[in-house]
């Protein structure tokens, strides 16, 4: 056997992928907090309750309706959306006018409602929701067993932000929506719907964390506060990326789950608070993060 | 009387607290192209943002082909067949040449008559863009940037096109270029309002001039009149 | 030239260096991402001027106050103050050597009285900024020096008006007095009079004029009235660089500026564009 | 200024007496401590323009500290006071120090995170009894005197260190020092353009707010003779800038007010639930006691999109125009 | 000695939506209001209540809550439900105010060892005997080297050190041990560094929803066949969550099964009448000492907390939970514990039905003789 410090490889090698595991979640998490905050410069705070509000919407699909999970894949963040979209258009749309600050803590307030609804009606303690029948098992790696269905979820969450990426940096949407970061009111004035455009990136950020929920709710447990815990950490992971880089995101927060899942194995007191840690040395030495450009 | 493609009327606009312009009058019949002369800070880059309504508050009546667009949204404004290309031209960083050529949407708003040009049209105005069309947009040199400025609006049908100090800073090779296409433009009926500093440039060009300072227009007269106006010219604007 | 007017040229150039110039900037530039906004200008002013700084939209005046200021690093050159090197200084240093800058948007406290205004600057005086446990009562002292300054400026009358209440052109006022409260022995004006009446214009010009008296002033401006009614000296700046400089005759007849900051006007300059 | 010391005295003898009416002398002694946090929360919202989301990290170790030296080095409990100030205050200027490099959002998730940090470190370090949380700690004797296991006699002390609290921030923000944190405020590049190092005066506000916010963590730590994660939590952080916010941005009164209400609904929705599900017959309201946490979103809610200015700051607001309408 | 203000008031504080609230809970709360009202809702024509709150898993919310009990809302008696952290710091301050506190859910040993105090009666179970029972029948089985997965806080701590001490004398070896944080829902990491422990035994020193979890993770990540987990504490409630695929054959320790003898099935009959499933003993204990406690309010005539104690401690306790059972001087309450498999689904016959009785331990050796407490009293 093959040690690494001390670790076998095998243990070292299963901590990585398991860190790649979180990281996709992070990274879908943070890809949708940075295109929220790079348009509407909101710091989403409500990003948490979201990522919740799909993996129970899932959940509520199988109980209640018999919909099975590849329906809720699709139907959960696309209602995650509407129901953002109603959100931006009701309440976060006046707003923009004020201090960003604002934005913040009104989408904290938000966290806090959609949290407090779900724990009066079901509680904290989680619900399960089955894996899929044709995503279950593992599969024996020969230095660990991969659940299949930890297999899918990088797979899926890789492909969906490689998707985003590609919609955000190679195409016209995309390029209306680069544009509309670096300057809206020129945007404007060629004759496109910023007000609009802002709706739809808003409910597309958070039908992105409704799939990340639905993603997690075979593997986590479906409960009110499973946002509140995971968001402060995207959030880091933002600040560490670049506030508003796409790249940024995706790369970083796949990277921190590594690198938190490595922790855990060296050093595990220091595994919850690996990211803080890396983020305050980022902000010392590049304050605007690994990727993000300076203003 | 021809039909007015764009008439202000008391136009008042402000940035936050400072009182920019005070009440701007100006009447551009279809298929002219008039300057906006005066001196920097004079007001006529504002007077071009406030008719998009990219100023702060703005108060007065601005009519479109005859609609009311004082209060109208922006995007809203641009379909009414306005295109803009700004002082600071504007050309977005994260965005190739070509895409940012791409960006501005067609414009199908109800009085925007043509169709705007192709593409293919573009780049034959503006080879210069043709080959670099992979670059990123700041990437491309001043006078690129700007032709891509003004080549952007094209596209999209707009049929008034308020340019804002096109020659400025450009080769005069290229500014010839630009006063071709104005010609070119103009004789296929476009509306064009033009900030300039450039007097030589847009002498030839203007059917009418209007002189601003303080965010008011002071003196106005047609290309006629432009040899006798030499000396009311020379005191508005010269040092 | 003769050999007498050389030797003149550089004792002149000589006596500026030693006593005269008190703000010497020697290959300032700046760049933005390869953007280079200040290009390798030689700035000197001369003290007991009011030396302006005009050019074109963009031309990096704004950005020169910056650096001067050093609201921002500049990437390369020098900065010299009264002969003492002070390009590695904070700004908050930079204002303590008395070199007291205004905005291009105004800048005053908006929510604090007149009075108070002129007294944040004063205050610096008393030494007991960081004392949390005093009584703000102390700063009474100060009211007198303060209403001086107000009525230097003819806002006396609005001393306990709460400051944004106050019209435009008197905020500009009251952003002068409270430069002045700093005894700054250099201030930097950026552009005093812009989003300004005529009146008001008018009076800055001459206030400025006004507390010139004993001061070096360096100021931004478009306004070509102000400048040509009250600048000695005007250094223009076109895409970054020096273009020309002197006093108003010889910049105004200088057909570069002419090209470069009026455009043309047909009967003096040939040939360009 | 003689109002001022009227009202003080007012309130002073309106605290002493309210015991006397039967009122929970608990209840209120919470309800001063978080309105002592909020004061100092306040400190840094109000008066400087920094919206700090990590407040509970001074709390929170304010109150293990002085629990620890309380229960286990055996010290009096004012010195565990002091001890709990002194150790807020020396976080304060770590995090401070760290956060002031930027502003707006990123100052505001900065601290946020370097709480975390804070938390997940009580969370494992092991004086703090981890999940446990430091229980029973010995409210002692005040100066070796005053028996605090009386509930009345540590009452009176609570009211003198709010009051004495209440007092610093008022003092600061009226004090020179206090004037120069106003004009960073409202305008910060001009306050550098006079010659202010303006990060030196945030630091300190910060290191000033961080301590104010140590004394109400210690204080509670006597009341509840406990020290725990809750304390810590970023929640708490929240919590705050909601009282914050309720009360009144930048007003004397307002966090005070804003933290009576939260304080009131932690501990009176469950009845006013009950209340209405008795009413009404809908059960669900019943557990509406369980929920706070949506009525505190719906308050955080309808704050930041109605009532900016607070309470407070919309009274002030409302009778200063009837006034100028008056005139 | 009378029955203060005139009212016998109990309170009772527990998760009631946290990660335990399954296996106590408003249900739990539901069975302590049966034996009130069992009681016929009065006792020499003092009325009876019962006040519950949610302590939400927070040892500050448990004791703030109960302090306020006491001082304001006349409380007599305090019965605590699950969660350790909880229960040490309501014991302490029902102590301080001299109310009996009698702990049900909660499963830390320093409840009577360490912070014992002369007023809290430790009445189900504590993590001694899970870790003396479970843990010498797993050794038995040939189950020599553990690895730990502890839920971070008083109750795991306390039941992996107990289960430590038993396998270490019983010649066994631990592996290593990692320390979780309550209500963590993603156990794959442990798994991992369990798997490659090279430990034949996963010891869960853990309850409730995390059991629940490290169960799941342990099968999804290919551990379990290999590694035999541990369940030191599980509740039925865990069982039915999980179903009897994911646990057979696992080896528990209770204090009592509803389906154990025919006066506990009477009960749980209408126990599940009222809540629509089985109690779990944490429920039946909830029952059982309330009724106690009310039967030594009749028999002294008071509600007075020294009088009651007084009496707990000098009389036997019988009922359907518990049969002759004392509580010790250290407040520890011995009874009888049983050791449970979980059936096959094969032997089940429906739901609920899920425990064989493998061997009944009597309490002195489940808990261990009195001279082992380091208890002060
Ligand atoms: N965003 C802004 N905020 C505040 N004032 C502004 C802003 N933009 C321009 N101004 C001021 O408004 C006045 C008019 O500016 P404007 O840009 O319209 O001038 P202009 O006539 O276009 O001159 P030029 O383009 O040569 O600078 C100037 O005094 C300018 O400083
Ligand atoms: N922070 C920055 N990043 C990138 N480019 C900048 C930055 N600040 C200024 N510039 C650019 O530098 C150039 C000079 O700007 P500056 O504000 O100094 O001009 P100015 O001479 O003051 O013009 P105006 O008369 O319009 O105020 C402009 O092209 C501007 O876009
Ligand atoms: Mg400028
Ligand atoms: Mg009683």
């Amino acid at each position: 056997m093959i040690d690494i410090f001390g670790i076998p490889i095998q243990a070292f090698l299963g901590q990585i992928l398991l860190g790649l595991v979180n990281g996709s979640f992070y990274a879908i998490l943070s890809l949708g907090l940075a295109v929220i905050f790079g348009l509407l410069n909101v710091i989403n705070f409500a990003h948490g309750a979201l990522y919740m509000l799909g993996a129970f919407l899932a959940w509520m699909g199988m109980q209640y309706l018999g919909l099975n999970y590849w329906v809720m894949l699709v139907v959960a963040p696309i209602l995650v959306g509407i129901f953002g979209m109603i959100l931006e258009r009701l309440l976060l749309r006046h707003l923009y006018k004020l201090d960003h600050l604002y934005g913040l803590l009104l989408t904290f307030g938000i966290a806090l409602m959609i949290e407090g609804i779900f724990r009066s009606f079901y509680g904290v303690s989680g619900q399960p929701y089955p894996t899929p029948e044709s995503l279950r098992g593992a599969v024996n790696l020969g230095f660990m067993i991969l659940p299949i269905y930890r297999g899918w979820i990088v797979l899926a969450s890789v492909i969906v932000c490689l998707f985003t990426w590609f919609m955000i940096e190679k195409t016209r949407l995309g390029s209306l929506l680069r544009a509309g970061t670096e300057n809206p009111k020129l945007v404007e004035a060629f004759g496109i719907n910023v007000p609009l455009m802002i709706t739809l990136t808003y409910g597309f950020g958070v039908a992105l964390a409704g799939f990340a929920g639905v993603l997690a709710a075979p593997v986590l447990q479906v409960s009110p506060l499973m946002g509140a815990n995971l968001i402060i950490v995207v959030f880091a992971v933002v600040v560490i990326g670049g506030m508003g880089s796409i790249m940024g995101s995706i790369v970083t927060g796949l990277g921190l789950g590594v690198i938190e899942g490595l922790t855990k194995v060296f050093w595990p007191e220091a595994s919850s608070t690996v990211v803080f840690i890396i983020m305050a040395i980022v902000l010392l030495l590049r304050p605007a993060g690994l990727f993000g450009k300076e203003k | 009387m021809t039909a007015l493609a764009l008439e202000i009327k008391d136009l008042q606009a402000w940035y936050g607290e400072s009182h920019i312009l005070h009440g701007v009058n100006i009447s551009i019949p279809k298929g002219q192209v008039i300057t906006l002369l005066g001196r920097n800070g004079a007001g006529r880059t504002t007077t071009l943002r406030a008719l998009l309504g990219l100023t702060g508050t703005r108060k007065g009546s601005i009519k479109v082909h005859g609609v009311e667009a004082i209060n109208l949204p922006t995007h809203k404004i641009a379909h009414l067949g306005i295109g803009y290309c700004p002082e600071e031209r504007g050309i977005f960083a994260s965005l190739s040449c070509e895409e940012n050529l791409l960006l501005p949407p067609q414009l199908n708003g109800t009085t925007a008559g043509d169709k705007g040009m192709s593409l293919a049209e573009i780049y034959e105005m503006f080879p210069n863009l043709l080959e670099r069309r992979n670059s990123p947009g700041t990437r491309l040199s001043g006078g690129e940037q700007q032709m891509l400025a003004v080549a952007r609006i094209l596209r999209t049908g707009a049929n008034i096109l308020l340019l804002d100090e096109i020659s400025e800073g450009l080769a005069p090779v290229i500014v010839k270029t630009l006063a071709r296409m104005i010609t070119t433009l103009k004789a296929k009926g476009f509306t064009i309002v033009m900030v300039e500093q450039n007097f030589r440039f847009a002498a030839p060009l203007a059917d009418h001039f209007y002189v601003m300072e303080h965010g008011e227009i002071v003196e106005q007269f047609p290309a006629s009149e432009l040899a006798a106006k030499q000396d009311t010219l020379h005191t508005l604007l010269g040092v | 030239m003769g050999l007498t007017c050389v030797f003149n040229h550089y004792f002149l150039k000589l006596m500026h260096n030693m006593s005269d110039l008190i703000l010497e900037t020697k290959n300032l530039t700046k760049e933005f991402l390869g953007f280079v906004a200040v290009n390798d200008v030689n700035l000197q002013v001369q003290r007991g001027h009011i030396h302006a700084l005009i050019g074109p939209n963009g031309a990096g005046k704004t950005t020169c106050f910056n650096l001067l200021t050093k609201f921002l690093p500049p990437t390369s050159g020098n900065i010299f103050f009264n002969g003492n090197n002070i390009t590695a200084e904070k700004p908050a240093q930079i204002a303590r050597r008395g070199i007291i800058r205004s905005f291009q948007i105004s800048a005053v406290f908006p929510d604090l009285t007149v009075l108070e205004n002129v007294r944040i600057g004063l205050q610096r005086q008393q030494n007991n900024s960081f004392h949390f446990w005093k009584s703000n009562q102390c700063l009474h002292e100060l009211d007198d020096q303060a209403r001086e300054l107000l009525a230097e400026v003819d806002l006396l009358e609005f001393e306990n008006e709460i400051t944004s209440n106050l019209p435009y052109g008197r905020k500009r006022a009251l952003e002068i007095a409270t430069t002045l409260g700093m005894k700054p022995e250099l201030m930097l004006l950026d552009e005093p009079t812009q989003g300004m009446g005529h009146e008001d214009v008018d009076r800055v010009t001459q206030l400025i004029k006004k507390v010139s008296a004993g001061r070096t002033i360096l100021m931004v401006e478009h306004n070509m009235n102000v400048i040509s009614s009250i600048a000695d000296k005007i250094t223009v700046l076109a895409r970054g660089a020096t273009l020309a400089e002197g006093n108003y005759q010889e910049v105004s007849r200088n057909p570069a500026v002419m090209e470069a900051y009026m455009g043309t006007s047909q009967g003096e300059l040939e040939g360009a564009h | 200024m003689n109002r001022q010391i009227l009202g003080y005295a007012l309130f002073a003898i309106v605290a002493a007496s309210l015991p006397a009416f039967g009122i929970y002398p608990i209840f209120i002694m919470k309800i001063l401590c978080y309105a002592l946090f909020a004061c100092a929360f306040n400190l840094l919202l109000g008066y400087v323009g920094l919206l700090s989301f990590g407040h509970a990290a001074f709390l929170g170790s304010a109150a293990y500290a002085s629990g620890h030296a309380i229960k286990v080095w055996g010290f009096s409990p004012e010195m565990g006071i002091l001890y709990g100030i002194l150790i807020a205050a020396t976080l304060g200027f770590v995090i401070g120090g760290l956060a002031i490099r930027r502003s707006g959002i990123y100052f505001t998730m900065i601290t946020l995170a370097m709480a975390q940090m804070v938390f997940f470190f009580f969370l494992q370090a092991p004086f703090t009894g981890g999940e446990d949380g430091l229980q029973g700690v010995p409210r002692g004797h005040l100066f070796g005197l005053l028996d605090l296991k009386n509930d009345l006699n540590l009452y009176y002390m609570v009211v003198g260190i709010f009051m004495i609290g209440y007092f610093i921030c008022w003092r600061t923000v009226n004090s020179p020092f206090g004037q120069v944190l106003k004009a960073i405020k409202e305008n910060e590049p001009r306050a550098i353009s006079l010659g202010y190092d303006v990060d030196k005066y945030k630091l300190l506000a910060f290191v000033l707010s961080a301590a104010i916010a140590g004394l109400a963590g210690s204080t509670k730590m006597l009341v509840f003779v406990s020290a725990t994660l809750s304390d810590a939590m970023w929640q708490m952080s929240g919590i705050v800038v909601l009282m914050t916010l309720i009360g009144g941005v930048g007003t004397f009164i307002g966090p005070v007010i804003g933290a009576f209400i939260v304080v009131m609904l932690e501990n009176k929705i469950g009845d006013f639930g009950r209340m209405i599900a008795d009413t009404t017959g809908v059960q669900w309201f019943s557990s509406l006691g369980e929920s706070v946490t949506i009525v505190m979103g719906l308050i955080f809610i309808i704050c930041v999109m109605a009532f900016r200015k607070g309470i407070v700051g919309e009274l002030a607001h409302f009778f200063t125009a009837r006034q100028s309408k008056s005139q | 000695q009378e029955i203060s203000d005139d009212i016998i008031k109990i309170g009772f504080i527990t998760d009631m939506s946290g990660v335990y609230s399954d296996l106590d809970g408003p249900a739990g709360g539901e069975a302590i209001k049966m034996a009130i009202e069992a009681a016929g809702g009065e006792i020499n024509g003092k009325k009876i209540e019962l006040v519950t709150a949610d302590h939400q898993n927070k040892a500050d919310v448990a004791s703030a809550k109960v302090r306020e009990w006491i001082d304001q809302g006349k409380v007599d008696m305090i019965i605590g439900g699950t969660n350790s952290a909880t229960a040490l710091a309501s014991a302490a301050v029902a102590a301080e105010k001299k109310k009996p506190y009698i702990s049900i859910g909660a499963g830390s040993t320093a409840l009577t060892t360490t912070h014992c105090t002369p007023f809290t009666i430790h009445y189900a179970y504590n993590t001694k005997a899970l870790a003396n029972v479970t843990g010498s029948a797993v050794y038995n089985q040939g189950g020599k080297d553990w690895f730990f997965i502890t839920a971070d806080y008083a109750f795991g701590h306390s039941l992996e050190q107990d289960t430590i001490n038993v396998v270490k004398a019983a010649g066994g070896t631990i592996k290593g041990t990692v320390r979780v944080p309550l209500s963590t829902t993603d156990f794959s990491s442990y798994m991992l560094q369990a798997q490659t422990s090279g430990a034949q035994i996963l010891g869960l020193a853990n309850a409730g929803g995390d059991f629940i979890n490290s169960i799941k993770a342990a099968s999804e990540f290919g551990v379990t066949p290999g590694m035999k987990p541990a369940g030191l504490l599980v509740f039925i409630n865990d069982v039915h969550a999980l179903g009897l695929k994911a646990t057979q054959g696992l080896y528990l320790t209770a204090p009592w099964y509803w389906n154990q003898d025919d006066e506990s099935r009477a009960w749980s009959a209408k126990f599940e009448e009222r809540i629509k499933r089985k109690p779990s003993f944490v429920q039946a204990a909830d029952y059982t000492a309330a009724e106690t406690y009310l039967k030594a309010v009749k028999e002294t005539g008071t509600d007075d907390g020294e009088a009651i104690m007084k009496w707990f401690k000098s009389n036997t306790i019988n009922n359907f939970f518990a049969k002759d059972a004392m509580v010790r001087k250290d407040g520890l309450m011995i009874h009888d514990m049983y050791l449970m498999q979980v059936k096959t689904p094969e032997e089940s016959k429906g739901p609920w039905d899920y425990y064989n009785v493998v061997e009944k331990i009597p309490g002195e050796k489940a808990f261990g003789p009195e001279s082992e407490s380091t208890c002060k009293l």
